[in-house]
């Protein structure tokens, strides 16, 4: 029979790699999963515990994929504590997909929003020129920095880090480095995942340059199918229409950047 | 020879059905009970219901209506995930636990709402609590009221208050008390016969009946042995529920002189007109956003049109319940 | 290491509780309250349930037991056509008005039987239908009788027996007096709710539950705008109803001790064990057999038993109701 | 959408023939049930009065199929009172079909059981020399003849007639025809559609003979997909199981040509 996305698939996690002191990645055979499009994301059920979207993490081995978890409610926590041998169940992949460019590219990542990152390298090609910026809160909280260089490896391409406390790499918000990019040169496709203050600006500082620019944007989900409306950011549903969206689309919309919905559905501030 | 959409006269449908040759153009407005609706194909209750900038687009895609999740006098989490899902073998479950922003907070957030008729879905256990949430919309362009006495898996709610007769006729006075606007009551498959319910619900004067809601069900994933469902229990949706659905609209529209809008696993437009010709005057869907997306609203419009043409019919209303004629 | 099928012994089993790595060949074996079969899949009741050659095929092809057709005092024609189709969204609809050659006939064709697990089902109205018939049977090898309390689509039998509490004690009890039999009783969705149903079985000495039957539903045909169904109205059986069988299934065995046979939408082992895992020792399937044909019961016999092995069960029971436990 | 067989598909009646005073053929357009095998039936929906199984009879125009029915009981009274433009219900086809042998071929047909020959007779190759039987009770009551001629056209063949009165073609029934012509030829296939008798006859025959014989048998049907089993002969099901059967298992069958079973299910002489 053929598998049908919207059923939950049970896989045995392989592999648990601790990137950060909160950060884990699992690794499990899906042949599926394995062959996603960046900014696809899976729901992943924690029996027992909570389901929850993610962003499916590439992994070395073929017919494998994996996901990249920061510890952070019981829910996230559940699924970072899953040992090696543990099941957990997957539906998806559900949403759409950057429209990759070609040329000087410039990829944004903070946090869990450099999985989506990395599966887009996957698809730059050989004559891409691409610049990739790690935006961490501190030292310990940088991962993915060697992977990125290797994923890079036959490229020209230089990766940039910063840090807002100094520890590691520039100083500062990832933002401010992204304003002195888009400055001084004019990238053909710019992309971003992250925290929602850091895809908004980074989203102004390219679209004010008329520079391509598209952000895969996250929200509380339950369905992830759009049926429960959880997801929405203006008219549209996250899950369903994105998660990636334009920045002639984001500049518009008065949500973004400003407004989420908790469980409720109530609009709170970032 | 067409009329234009929205200019028919009762001459000219008289004309139309004196001379049969004389295809009239055919509308899709309805009226359920007190209630006008420019096209018949209504969003069910929580699917997408918590914004207002999500129910312009569903409008503006061909929804007549709109049907807010169903609100709570107190803002609600709801369960934890697994909430919703697609079942195997077709259609959709699931026990969101009522989650919703509460009525001040939505009632704050559709005060804006000029276009989109909506109707306010509404919880609660006591007939003081649908008093106090009505009051929140005082200030709102409200289409209707729907009391959900259906949720088939949350406690003190819905199905619980729906299964208790002098509940249901408490709750349905007061309410009618309370606002001029229309009042409908959704109803479902609970532990007291729904043909019961409805029948309290019209006696306590209430204008319009929606049936159904999902159906009480439960799935159980092998590999983990454990019910998939946070709740255990949840509510099935979707197609297989759609005979059961277009029995009761047929069963109530057999019984009781009342307008009905039939709701559950309509998916194309022959479903639509399967209830239309059942008994229901209006329709509701909601699995079937999940399935087809939001173009099914205006897909089913077209259907429904179509087949009007074919069949010579001006109006929604001549199709109603002709099925019980047979 | 392994042991031959039906070799087991509870040394050997015990043995495999404290040895996990040492694999013990599962058995299909269950028993269901004193009903005792080889294998746990049987055919429902109304499926090919005609013919003792038939029901000869269908136990050499993987069935347990075979449930007879609903048996009368009298011989029955049945509704005319269409009583069967199947249904657009999935799954079957019938009103076959429960056609059989009566209890008298049946008999008769049935006594020389000696291989197969025969369970009888039968409707009436009143107890003494139910005597009448048990007595027909006095020269057959019955594995066991079932009660159907649940026919949604017959005036006077099934549902509208099985909604009266007071008739199905006297019905129960009845039946109990007259024979040493194991007797079943067959719910479904009525207008009493299921579980008080149930109830009032167990408290009258019934031996084990059937759950459930098909749930009453109708399908129009929009071309002629007419009920497709002879009956107008008739049950829904096949995967649109697992989901609500299922949480039948769970909510009895939470509710009360008694063995139960889980029925309605069963189509793979996944289906099988899930009902296992909500509390059934023993399941039934009908549709199944008009979507994959007779096939279907050995297939679904090896995947359960593959199950077991990946999960080391030796007994059925031990899977039983598991899924209460998380 | 593709087609379910298995759902009703509404067609309208664009033709009727009067073939005999109770016997009609219908013609309606439906690509499907034209490219029918010979054995095949549907299930035929007169709304608001019954559903019946009946053979798919063809049509001289492509895209086109018919039925053709015998006035008998209400059902099929109800179809045959159908007028031009009015509409009926089909599902299916449902059942197997023959395995046409090549060389000498005898088709015997009795009453409405001709329509699965005719169906047939599409199937020969121009090398077959091809003799059909028309066994009927008498004149008025014989039809198909021309057709069958027509369709064989191009082949060797001859077409044989007879009456039980005689007052057409040879006087007696058809299958002593059947018992004289096996006697004088060994045939490659014979192959038998008309009342239980006469098949049974016939298969008797043929398989004593050992002449490779297939029957297609009719049985009472109300679901016609293998559910409600009332068209059970043996072990078998005729709808899922046949039509088609052949010699060696009919000549086995304890119900065959002695029993079928009336609408409660009892098992009646013939
Ligand atoms: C498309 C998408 C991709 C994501 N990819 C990743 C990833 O690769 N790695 C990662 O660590 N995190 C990712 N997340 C965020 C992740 O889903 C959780 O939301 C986050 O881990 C917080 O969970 P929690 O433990 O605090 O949830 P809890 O407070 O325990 O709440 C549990 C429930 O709330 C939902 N929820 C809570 N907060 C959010 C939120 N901000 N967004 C969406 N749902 C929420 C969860 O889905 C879950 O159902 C992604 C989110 C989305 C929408
Ligand atoms: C495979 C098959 C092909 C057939 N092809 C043709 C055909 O091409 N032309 C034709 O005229 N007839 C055909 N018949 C017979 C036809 O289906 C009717 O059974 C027959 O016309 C008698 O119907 P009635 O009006 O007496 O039925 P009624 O007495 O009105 O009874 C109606 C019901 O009983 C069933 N029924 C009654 N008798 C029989 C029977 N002997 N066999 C099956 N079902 C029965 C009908 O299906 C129907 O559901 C076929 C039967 C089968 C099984
Ligand atoms: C995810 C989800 C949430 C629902 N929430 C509500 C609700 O809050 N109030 C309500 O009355 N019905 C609710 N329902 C029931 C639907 O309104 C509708 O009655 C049911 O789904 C059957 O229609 P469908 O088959 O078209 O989905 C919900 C259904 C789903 C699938
Ligand atoms: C054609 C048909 C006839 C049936 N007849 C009976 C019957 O006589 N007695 C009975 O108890 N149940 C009858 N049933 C119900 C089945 O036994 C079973 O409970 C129901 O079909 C659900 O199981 P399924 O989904 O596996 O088919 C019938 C079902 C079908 C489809
Ligand atoms: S997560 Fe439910 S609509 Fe997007
Ligand atoms: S007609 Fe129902 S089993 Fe053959």
């Amino acid at each position: 029979m053929q598998r049908n996305h919207n059923h939950t698939t049970v896989v045995t996690v392989e592999k648990v790699i601790d990137e950060t002191p909160t950060v884990r990645t699992l690794v499990f055979s899906d042949e599926v999963m394995s062959n996603v499009l960046p900014g696809q994301f899976a729901m992943v059920w924690i029996p027992g515990i909570n389901e929850l979207p993610m962003s499916i993490m590439i992994s070395s081995e073929s017919g494998k994929a994996a996901f990249t978890v920061r510890k952070h409610g019981p829910a996230s926590t559940g699924l970072f504590n899953v040992k090696v041998g543990e099941k957990i169940g997957v539906r998806g992949p559900y949403g759409n997909t950057f429209d990759i460019k070609s040329g000087k590219l410039l990829l944004v990542g903070g946090g869990t929003g450099l999985v989506t990152m990395m599966r887009l390298l996957k698809f730059v090609k050989p004559s891409d020129d691409v610049t990739v910026l790690i935006g961490a809160k501190t030292k310990d909280e940088v991962f993915f920095e060697d992977l990125t260089n290797s994923l890079l490896e036959n490229n020209t391409h230089k990766v940039l880090i910063s840090t807002d406390d100094g520890s590691y790499g520039e100083k500062g918000f990832v933002t401010e480095l992204v304003e002195k990019l888009v400055n001084e040169t004019h990238y053909d496709g710019v992309y971003v995942c992250g925290p929602e203050i850091m895809m908004q600006k980074t989203v102004q500082s390219a679209h004010s340059r008329d520079i391509f620019v598209q952000a895969s944007l996250e929200r509380m989900m339950k369905c992830g199918v759009g049926i429960c409306g959880s997801c929405c950011v203006g008219e549209e549903l996250v899950c369903r229409d994105g998660t990636v969206f334009d920045g002639d689309y984001l500049t518009q919309n008065k949500e973004f950047g400003i407004f989420h919905r908790n469980k409720a559905g109530i609009l709170e501030k970032y | 020879m067409t009329f234009k959409k929205g200019t028919r006269t009762s001459n000219q449908l008289l004309y139309s059905k004196l001379c049969p040759l004389i295809k009239v153009e055919p509308s899709l407005e309805t009226s359920i009970g007190q209630i006008q609706l420019k096209r018949p194909v209504m969003l069910a209750s929580g699917i997408l219901g918590i914004s207002l900038d999500v129910f312009n687009r569903l409008h503006r895609s061909g929804a007549g209506a709109v049907v807010t999740k169903s609100l709570s006098t107190e803002p609600w989490d709801g369960y934890p995930n697994p909430t919703i899902f697609s079942v195997k073998g077709g259609g959709w479950m699931n026990a969101v636990g009522l989650s919703n922003p509460g009525a001040a907070n939505f009632a704050k957030m559709i005060e804006p709402n000029k276009d989109v008729p909506i109707i306010v879905s509404m919880v609660g256990s006591i007939p003081e609590d649908f008093e106090l949430m009505i009051k929140e919309f005082e200030n709102c362009k409200v289409t209707a009221y729907e009391l959900n006495l259906s949720c088939p898996h949350v406690a003190k709610v819905g199905l619980e208050v729906g299964d208790d007769p002098e509940l249901v006729k408490k709750i349905v006075s007061t309410v009618k008390n309370t606002t001029d606007v229309p009042v409908i009551a959704k109803v479902g498959l609970g532990t007291t016969h729904y043909l019961k319910t409805v029948g309290t619900a019209v006696e306590s004067g209430i204008d319009a009946i929606t049936a159904i809601n999902t159906v009480r069900a439960m799935a159980i994933d092998v590999e983990t042995q454990r019910p998939i469902l946070s709740n255990k229990f949840g509510g099935l949706s979707g197609t297989p529920i759609k005979p059961i659905a277009l029995r009761c609209v047929y069963e109530i529209s057999s019984k009781y002189d009342i307008p009905i809008i039939g709701c559950g696993g309509i998916s194309t437009w022959e479903d639509a007109v399967e209830f239309f010709l059942a008994g229901a005057s209006g329709i509701q869907l909601g699995s079937a956003v999940g399935d087809n997306w939001i173009g099914v609203f205006n897909e089913i419009n077209d259907g429904i049109l179509q087949y009007m043409k074919k069949k010579n019919y001006s109006t929604i209303k001549e199709m109603v319940g002709l099925a019980k004629k047979s």
